[in-house]
């Protein structure tokens, strides 16, 4: 049990709430610094320049946004369902709020370290898709009615290889301590044993928080921005707000837990700076390899999304927890893993490329009818 | 039925298709026009479809042409994609009697074409699979832009003398 | 949980249909386009289409307003490919009026509905690249290509949109000084464009995943909807006007019609892609034939004036075949005036296209056969 | 610390809401959701006993966990048997499809 | 100052008179319980545990009596996360978490769905009266029997415990081999069984589509 | 044994020796920021909520609360259709959920009980993978 | 997976790329001297009057009918003692730029050459509040020529470029 | 005044005697309003709506907080997707790459739910302005509308038309006005620019 807060050994209660306060703020400031940067670095993937005029560099155009959010009417539809509209904020948010308790941010940086912390993780952040049901359900909208049972069903389709690539590194450490997960990369982080849990845990992020490819429940130019249509002003920030929260948390989850978090390469005897700047660029990494992928990557349809996680991720998953199980409990040397890995990877590249690939010739090549003349 | 040189032209194909089709022919700017009446107008836009020499697959074009006095033309464009020659075909709708066989059941293609001259036009089409508006508002089928007879709007003049937009109009 | 005795058996309930609407102010509906989907799970039992948000009397104004100041409204109609359009209006007033237009002023104008039919594609595979769900990427890179177009016809006409610069008889003024190295400066850009699209879309194993096998027209369908463009001949008809009826200087230039084979989303999108290949193509050989010369005939008639009768024009508009239908009674303004909309006859085949798609495809499927509402409306 | 009662108690009182849930409500489905409350109840006794007396053995927890495990595949299958019912009869109502109920 | 509150849909009936009963009936319950917590007249778990089960309780009579289905269903989420918390004060962190990540995630969504298919919200729930009275006799008696047995029974005064999470998985592994290997079989059943009653309708509408189309 | 009350103790280290770290209370000290969380997000959201109550405007309007339809009055009030693959892969998920919840004690303890736990979860997941296999195979997996 | 890496990297050249976005308010793009934005009249600079006599031509030949012409007799005539030859000239002229549709055949149908396109910036940003404003009467139509703010390009219609190429 | 230009204004031309008023050709006259049409084409009914705080907290309080909400209101003007005609192409064009919207906090939002400013950029139809009405109405306060282009300022080209509107302004109040058919995308920015500096005049009463 640590108590001590910037040195100052104070009571649980308090020591709960004051770091659960400080969270709120760096969360803000980082969501909002996560809009930035969103918008540049889109903007630059666009070869645009992105926000520019508020502030310097328009460092404070999320400042602007929120401030406009808050003072913009929040509308409620006279056809929605009272309930359910004004709570599904709380429903979404909170759940994603909770899982920065177990984050180990840096060595000794966090709220708590739950024993059971990525369970812990895995289950909480499972209850906010009721939010977002709620809020489709609850809108009387049909956009936002389908937004929200794809969210639902996408949410829960992805669920199951993001938590069995997670039980993969919970073999490896014998713990589902975050901290002795970290403490277990010391050496070698696991993405090197594990590049195809890492994979699949990437793609089950994304389809978890939405992002593109797997976008659909909120996908514009079909639904409208899905079950979030007819909320306007702060409760739509709310939803913003928590969307970028859990980018931030699932960066560092990430970082933590396939990357060595802060303690591959020797963070952890370099102090506090060092560690932070090892975990700022492995999540910043993960961050930005999603917004990369934003700017680059078509939208799935739905079923060949929900096909994806259920023919493909989820065998592969189960697969790899039992090869894992095989070379663990025969003693095999770890390279094993990385061997089979790779060869998972390559599986996976393979499936997914036979399995959307097609046979096609290109239209045209074959059949140009050449004109009459010259 | 010719009134002018048609040599060198596909109107000897036409006639031919058009057998038992009262028909007359004109050259056009670059196409054969044929006059075919309006009760017949369905029978030998189908016979030229149907025709093997002809076969006029793609319409390309309905649309009507009102004449005021003389009563509305209906004008089909016609093309064959395999043969590569056009025909214009065209039928005169007196004015108390705007109503036409559908070409529908030749080309479906015809379907929002017919839609369009039955709302622009007045023109109206027995046996449209669709007969709702098409460009106007599901409600208003009283109205007929295109006519002559139709008059444009008056223009809110803001210059010059005619600066008759004072604060209460706003 | 009332229970319903009197229910049918009709009205199971996977098959309660939900109705949603798409449109009039929908991003993927490309303006002001309606449709409603009947809707069963994530299916699309039916599709309904509406149009005439932009219903605005072209057709009727043109027949008050004298050959010259139809051109502008030509341009408004099919705004993303003005030159086309302005093209087909001026042949028809041309044909009528029989003018003779010179050399120079035809190789000028293919060179321009040439690079117009770029520009119009770029916007294509711009909107379409976001109808399938790319950020905003693609339809950048179109507009980063489109805006150098543009920049270029800007510099001819002195409008980036509207460029009134084809005159019956030939074009309203003489392409400035520099065209020659200027045109070949934005097919440079323009090349490189179309590989970044290349590469950015048609490999891409999701996107071919979301296009192929969608949206599937027969050739005969295609033929009998009336459908034309790109959207035709990815059904493997190879109807162009370009080559079957040759105007402008396209008898002497060679160049490929592309034919898609299977009648698909992907087909549609394609072809596009090849065709701007060959614009590119057809530009180069434009180039190197440009001779100076006169860009209006000698004995231009102040007045202009068309002979009674009538002709129905037909040009191929990037987005199919863009016809002009003039019915001419003597003086200087038609008397009836039809556009053709290649659009309008595209968009009566997308019910067709898209029952029993997903919700998504019947959104790529409208998009792929790339509607401009005011040519639809007119 | 808590007192062992306190959770008997609480068990005991949601057990007999669910118990009221499953026998006032109508709709299949609230009868399950109500099933769902029943089975909750349990797992706190087992629970309950087991983390206060049975520290050794702990099988009550073992127990609960197959109770949770139970529940969720009941509740899948019986959804599915619901939905058939609302196929057929058109309604979830159990008083309607009577031979579901007494 | 209040007439002046603009108040267009936002804070409308339902949200005002909902709040105020919760507000009212949570408020003393809160206050009651921090101020013995204060005073130290209960600990902290206590605090918790009563606070839990208020909440539990009431969202379980939420389940139970509200009209609406879907606000049933999420009271029972509100319940199923109660009966987590319970299972923490309990000392099971694991049971806890799977209680959320089961219920919260799993059984939760499948209830919507199904409540959604049979269209929830188009006839509101009809709990009328003819059984009720029964019911609620019922479930009187057995709530008292309950409550008197635990009451009643001379339980001394036992801690609990808390039984490591390996030592949990060990002896699931190594005891209980048999009743695992069994669940497995039940699940498969259990989705077979849903899968089978799903399809056929699914087929039967797909039949009936093709015929009517 | 006591835990401490909000406000039982200031004093670090009289708070220190009066509450023995044990590891029920570990457990709780533990747990308590997220019953916290909870409270702290509720406010949170409320503050926002009631922050911009104060500082939006507000107006009521003829059709302001009327459905968004891109633009159209609502055809007719949103049913909830959902298809029944949408149940299905629910249904699914809750199975496999299920087996999550039994691979996670497997995972930590599975080397403490050797080779026999090993297989005994070749076994389990055998018997799903089987259960999938057949899903699969039926075209529950298909979207249509 | 190969498009799909494909597709990431032409995404990432582009991140390397500089951007192309102009920086509006702060950078105007030279404006081709063809630019039409809106059609302005010209000043006289040799007599130091309009060039326009108020012939009505544009305002007949406009297609929105968005232009008012009023003619007066020239005070300035040689007649009246003034050195200019325009017997009639303009005396009151409106635009309404907010229907302009910026066809240019104002100026193709002008005689006398008195009414050319702006091809400046100040052509394009008119943003106005009242839509009244967007009415510009002779005054501010001149003022831009008169203080020699553009350069003025009056086409002549038809007339081939013998010099190009 | 519109026209930029602040040098000295050239001699004005001596008002001249007033001439016979200049008639202009009279075109027929649209019969009547169709009866189903009057009533869709009602001008919208505006509520102004005050925010609580204008009417609780102290002036001295209220002008710092205006001042805030103003800043960020104009940074992060959110208009909606919305491209009627032509003009919409131009609208596009100004989100591009070499206009970059974004560099002003100004991204394009699909919902009339979250967005502030409601570019009307192209011809608004009689069809079509129902919806328009609808969506205006749709979207929460403060909220502005920007009319693009000839054809949603007065009817533009099409303005003789009967099925056109003759402005957007017939039906939603419109706070600028950009001439053009269509306006380059640097008058579309300008009139943006325009705008944040209505909303920072007017930040005192926003509400609309
Ligand atoms: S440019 Fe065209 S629309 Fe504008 S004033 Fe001149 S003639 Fe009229
Ligand atoms: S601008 Fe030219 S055409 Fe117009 S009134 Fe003046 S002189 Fe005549
Ligand atoms: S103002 Fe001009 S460009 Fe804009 S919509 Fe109207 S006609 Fe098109």
């Amino acid at each position: 049990m640590n108590n001590s807060l910037f040195g100052f050994e104070i009571n649980v209660w308090f020591d709960g709430l004051a770091r659960l306060g400080l969270i709120v703020g760096v969360m803000t400031v980082v969501a909002m610094g996560l809009i930035y940067g969103e918008r540049k670095i889109l903007a630059r993937f666009q070869q645009r320049i992105g926000p520019q005029k508020t502030g310097p560099f328009g460092l404070l155009q999320s400042v602007a946004d929120a401030i406009k959010l808050v003072g913009k009417e929040d509308l409620r539809p006279t056809a929605a369902d009272p309930w359910t509209f004004e709570l599904a904020p709380y429903f979404v948010f909170i759940p994603i709020f909770l899982g920065f308790v177990s984050l180990p941010f840096l060595l000794d940086v966090n709220i708590r370290l739950l024993e059971l912390g990525l369970l812990y993780f895995i289950a909480v952040s499972s209850v906010n898709i009721v939010g977002w049901v709620m809020a489709g359900w609850g809108s009387d909208n049909r956009y936002a009615m389908i937004g929200g049972m794809r969210a639902a069903a996408q949410a829960i389709s992805y669920e199951l290889p993001l938590v069995l690539s997670l039980v993969v590194v919970a073999m490896l450490a014998g713990s589902l301590n975050l901290k002795d997960i970290v403490e277990g990369q010391a050496v070698v982080p696991y993405v090197v044993w594990l590049p195809l849990a890492f994979v699949i845990f990437f793609i089950s992020t994304l389809a978890e928080m939405n992002r593109p490819p797997f976008d659909i429940p909120i996908g514009e130019s079909e639904v409208v921005g899905g079950p979030f249509v007819e909320y306007s002003g702060i409760r739509w920030s709310m939803f913003m707000l928590g969307e970028y929260a859990s980018l931030w948390i699932l960066s560092t989850l990430t970082a933590a837990v396939f990357l060595g978090g802060y303690s591959w390469p020797f963070g952890e005897d370099l102090g506090k700076g060092y560690q932070l700047l090892l975990m700022g660029a492995k999540s910043g990494l993960y961050i930005f390899v999603v917004f990369w992928v934003r700017a680059s990557i078509p939208r799935l349809r739905i079923d060949q999304l929900m096909a994806y996680s259920w023919k493909v991720l989820l065998p592969l998953s189960l697969a790899q927890v039992l090869v894992v199980g095989f070379v663990r409990v025969y003693e095999l040397p770890d390279v094993v893993l990385t061997a089979a890995g790779i060869l998972g990877l390559v599986a996976l590249v393979s499936i997914t490329g036979r399995a959307v690939a097609s046979t096609r010739r290109l239209p045209g090549a074959a059949r140009t009818m050449r004109s009459e003349a010259a | 039925m010719t009134t002018q040189d048609l040599t060198g032209t596909i109107w000897a194909e036409v006639d031919r298709a058009l057998a038992g089709v009262t028909v007359r022919a004109e050259r056009g700017v670059l196409d054969v026009i044929v006059f075919i009446p309006r009760d017949e107008v369905v029978r030998g836009l189908r016979a030229l479809k149907r025709d093997a020499g002809l076969s006029f697959d793609y319409l390309r074009c309905l649309t009507a042409v009102d004449n005021e006095a003389e009563g509305i033309d209906v004008v089909y464009h016609l093309y064959s994609t395999t043969k590569k020659h056009n025909l214009t075909v065209k039928t005169t709708l007196p004015n108390d009697d705007l109503t036409l066989d559908t070409a529908t059941t030749v080309w479906r293609g015809a379907n929002w074409l017919e839609r369009e001259t039955a709302e622009m036009f007045g023109v109206r089409f027995r046996g449209h699979p669709d007969p709702r508006t098409l460009l106007m508002p599901e409600d208003m089928d009283d109205t007929f832009p295109l006519r002559k007879s139709h008059p444009l709007a008056e223009i809110e003049v803001l210059q010059g003398e005619g600066m008759g937009y004072t604060e209460e109009d706003r | 949980m009332v229970a319903s005795p009197q229910a049918t058996p009709e009205h199971e309930f996977e098959t309660q249909d939900l109705l949603i609407n798409v449109g009039p102010q929908h991003p993927s509906t490309h303006g002001v386009f309606r449709m409603v989907l009947t809707i069963d799970g994530e299916v699309v039992k039916d599709v309904v289409p509406y149009i005439g948000y932009l219903h605005r009397g072209a057709e009727k104004l043109c027949e008050t307003m004298d050959f010259r100041q139809g051109i502008g409204f030509m341009d408004r109609t099919e705004y993303l490919a003005a030159h086309n359009a302005e093209l087909s209006y001026v042949m028809a007033v041309e044909a009528l009026a029989g003018l003779e237009v010179p050399e120079r002023a035809q190789w000028i104008r293919t060179i321009l509905c040439e690079l117009n039919r770029l520009s119009s594609h770029f916007m294509f595979l711009g909107a379409f690249g976001i109808d399938v769900g790319v950020f905003g990427t693609p339809f950048i890179y179109a507009w980063r290509e489109r805006e150098a177009i543009i920049d270029l016809f800007e510099e001819i006409s002195g409008d980036r949109m509207m460029y009134a610069y084809f005159r019956p008889g030939g074009l309203a003024w003489d392409v400035p000084l520099n065209f020659k190295e200027r045109v070949r400066e934005v097919l440079k850009s323009t090349r490189q464009g179309i590989r970044d699209f290349d590469e950015l879309l048609t490999q891409n194993e999701i996107f071919r995943a979301r296009t192929e096998g969608i949206g599937y027209i027969s050739a005969e369908d295609a033929i009998d909807w009336g459908m034309s463009g790109p959207s035709i001949r990815a059904s493997g008809v190879p109807l162009d006007v370009r080559r079957d009826e040759p105007y402008l200087k396209y008898a002497e230039l060679d160049f490929d019609v592309i034919v898609g084979e299977n009648g698909d989303v992907f087909d549609r999108y394609y072809c596009r892609m090849l065709e701007m290949h060959e614009s590119v193509k057809i530009i180069e050989q434009c180039l190197e034939r440009l001779q100076p010369g006169l860009i209006v005939p000698d004995k231009m008639p102040r007045m202009l004036r068309a002979a009674p009768g009538e002709v129905y024009i037909r040009t191929e508009a990037p987005r199919g075949e863009y016809g002009i239908y003039m019915v001419s009674k003597g003086g200087n303004r038609p008397y009836r005036l039809k556009v053709r909309s290649a659009c309008l006859s595209n968009l009566q085949a997308l019910r067709q296209m898209s029952v029993d798609q997903y919700i998504a495809d019947a959104i790529i499927v409208l998009g792929s056969i790339d509607i401009v509402l005011s040519e639809v409306d007119r | 610390m808590i007192p062992m009662e306190n959770f008997l108690v609480l068990s005991g009182l949601l057990f007999a809401i669910g118990l009221f849930g499953v026998l006032s409500r109508r709709s299949a489905i609230l009868i399950l959701m109500s099933v769902e409350l029943m089975l909750a109840a349990v797992a706190i006794n087992f629970i309950a006993f087991a983390s206060y007396r049975d520290t050794e053995a702990f099988s009550g927890l073992v127990f609960a966990l197959f109770v949770i495990t139970v529940a969720a595949a009941e509740v899948g299958l019986a959804l599915g048997i619901v939905l058939r019912l609302f196929r057929e009869r058109r309604t979830a109502n159990v008083d309607e499809a009577s031979s579901l109920k007494w | 100052m209040f007439d002046r509150l603009p108040l267009p849909s936002q804070f409308d009936r339902t949200i005002i008179a909902g709040g105020t009963v919760l507000v009212l009936g949570a408020a003393p319950v809160v206050v009651v319980l921090a101020a013995l917590l204060i005073v130290d007249r209960i600990t902290a778990p206590e605090f918790i545990f009563f606070l839990a089960s208020a909440m539990l309780l009431a969202s379980a009579l939420g389940v139970v009596l509200m009209k609406n289905i879907v606000h049933a269903a999420l009271s029972l989420v509100v319940t199923l996360l109660g009966v987590a918390s319970i299972y923490l004060l309990l000392l099971t962190e694991f049971l806890a978490l799977v209680q959320i990540l089961v219920y919260g995630g799993g059984v939760v969504i499948l209830l919507l769905f199904g409540l959604m298919m049979t269209n929830a919200q188009d006839d509101p729930v009809v709990t009328d009266g003819s059984q009720k009275p029964f019911a609620f006799g019922v479930a009187a008696l057995i709530a008292g029997v309950f409550v008197a047995m635990a009451l009643d029974a001379q339980w001394g005064s036992p801690e609990a415990s808390i039984v490591p999470f390996r030592d949990f998985g060990a002896r699931l592994f190594r005891d209980f081999s048999l009743p695992v290997v069994i669940v497995a079989v039940l699940l498969d059943i259990a989705f077979t069984g849903a899968f089978v009653n799903a399809r056929r309708a699914d087929a039967a509408t797909a039949a009936r589509g093709e015929a009517r189309s | 044994m006591p835990f401490p009350a909000p406000f039982s103790c200031l004093s670090t280290a009289r708070w220190k020796a009066e509450h023995p770290v044990n590891e029920a209370n570990a457990l709780f000290s533990n747990y308590l920021p997220v019953l916290l969380g909870v409270g702290i997000g509720f406010i949170l959201v409320f503050t926002a909520l009631i922050a911009s109550r104060l500082l939006a405007p507000f107006s009521p309007g003829r059709d302001k609360g009327t459905t968004y339809e891109c633009g159209m009055l609502p055809l007719r009030r949103a049913s909830t259709n959902v298809g029944m693959r949408f149940y299905l892969y629910a249904i699914l998920f809750v199975i496999f959920d299920v087996e999550a919840v039994f691979i996670f004690p497997w995972a930590v303890s599975f080397m403490d009980v050797g080779v026999f736990a090993y297989w005994l979860m070749v076994l389990f997941i055998g018997i799903l993978a089987l259960g999938l296999g057949y899903a699969w195979k039926k075209g529950a997996l298909q979207w249509r | 997976m190969k498009g799909i890496a494909k597709s990431l990297m032409v995404t990432l050249s582009t991140f390397t790329r500089k951007p192309v976005t102009r920086d509006y308010p702060n950078y105007h793009r030279e404006l081709p001297e063809r630019d039409r934005a809106f059609p302005l009249l010209l000043w006289d600079k040799e007599i130091d009057e309009p060039f326009c006599t108020g012939c009505h031509a544009c305002e007949r030949a406009c297609p929105v009918e968005c232009m008012t012409v009023l003619m007066k007799d020239n005070p300035n005539h040689k007649s009246n003692g003034g050195d200019s030859s325009r017997r009639k000239i303009i005396d009151k002229f409106w635009i309404d730029y907010a229907r302009c549709m910026r066809c240019n055949i104002c100026v193709e149908v002008c005689n006398f050459d008195a009414i050319a396109m702006n091809n400046t910036w100040q052509g394009h940003e008119l943003s106005v509040h009242d839509r009244k404003d967007l009415v510009m009467d002779l005054e501010q139509l001149l003022v831009q020529s008169h203080v020699g703010a553009i350069k003025e390009w009056v086409p002549v219609l038809g007339q081939s470029n013998e010099t190009n190429e | 005044m519109a026209v930029n230009v602040t040098t000295a204004t050239p001699d004005a031309p001596a008002t001249a005697p007033a001439t016979e008023p200049m008639t202009f050709p009279v075109i027929p006259v649209m019969p009547t309003e169709h009866p189903l049409e009057a009533p869709r084409l009602a001008p919208l009914e505006v509520i102004p709506g005050k925010a609580l705080y204008k009417q609780i907290l102290p002036g001295i309080v209220q002008a710092p907080l205006d001042l805030l909400l103003a800043a960020g209101r104009k940074s992060s003007l959110w208009p909606m997707t919305f491209g009627l005609a032509c003009c919409a192409i131009e609208m596009i064009a100004t989100y591009m790459s070499h206009y970059d919207l974004d560099r002003f906090g100004i991204v394009p939002w699909p919902s009339p739910r979250q967005s502030d400013v409601m570019i009307v950029a192209g011809t608004v139809t009689k069809k079509m302005a129902p919806a328009v009405k609808l969506l205006y109405d749709q979207m929460p306060n403060p909220k502005w509308v920007i009319s693009m282009g000839a054809c949603a300022t007065n009817g533009g080209p099409y303005t003789r038309y009967d099925r056109v509107l003759q402005g957007v302004d017939k039906i939603i109040p419109v706070d600028v006005y950009v001439p053009g058919c269509p306006p380059r995308p640097e008058a579309l920015l300008d009139s943006l620019l325009a705008l944040q500096e209505l909303v920072m005049e007017e930040r005192g009463s926003t509400g609309r």
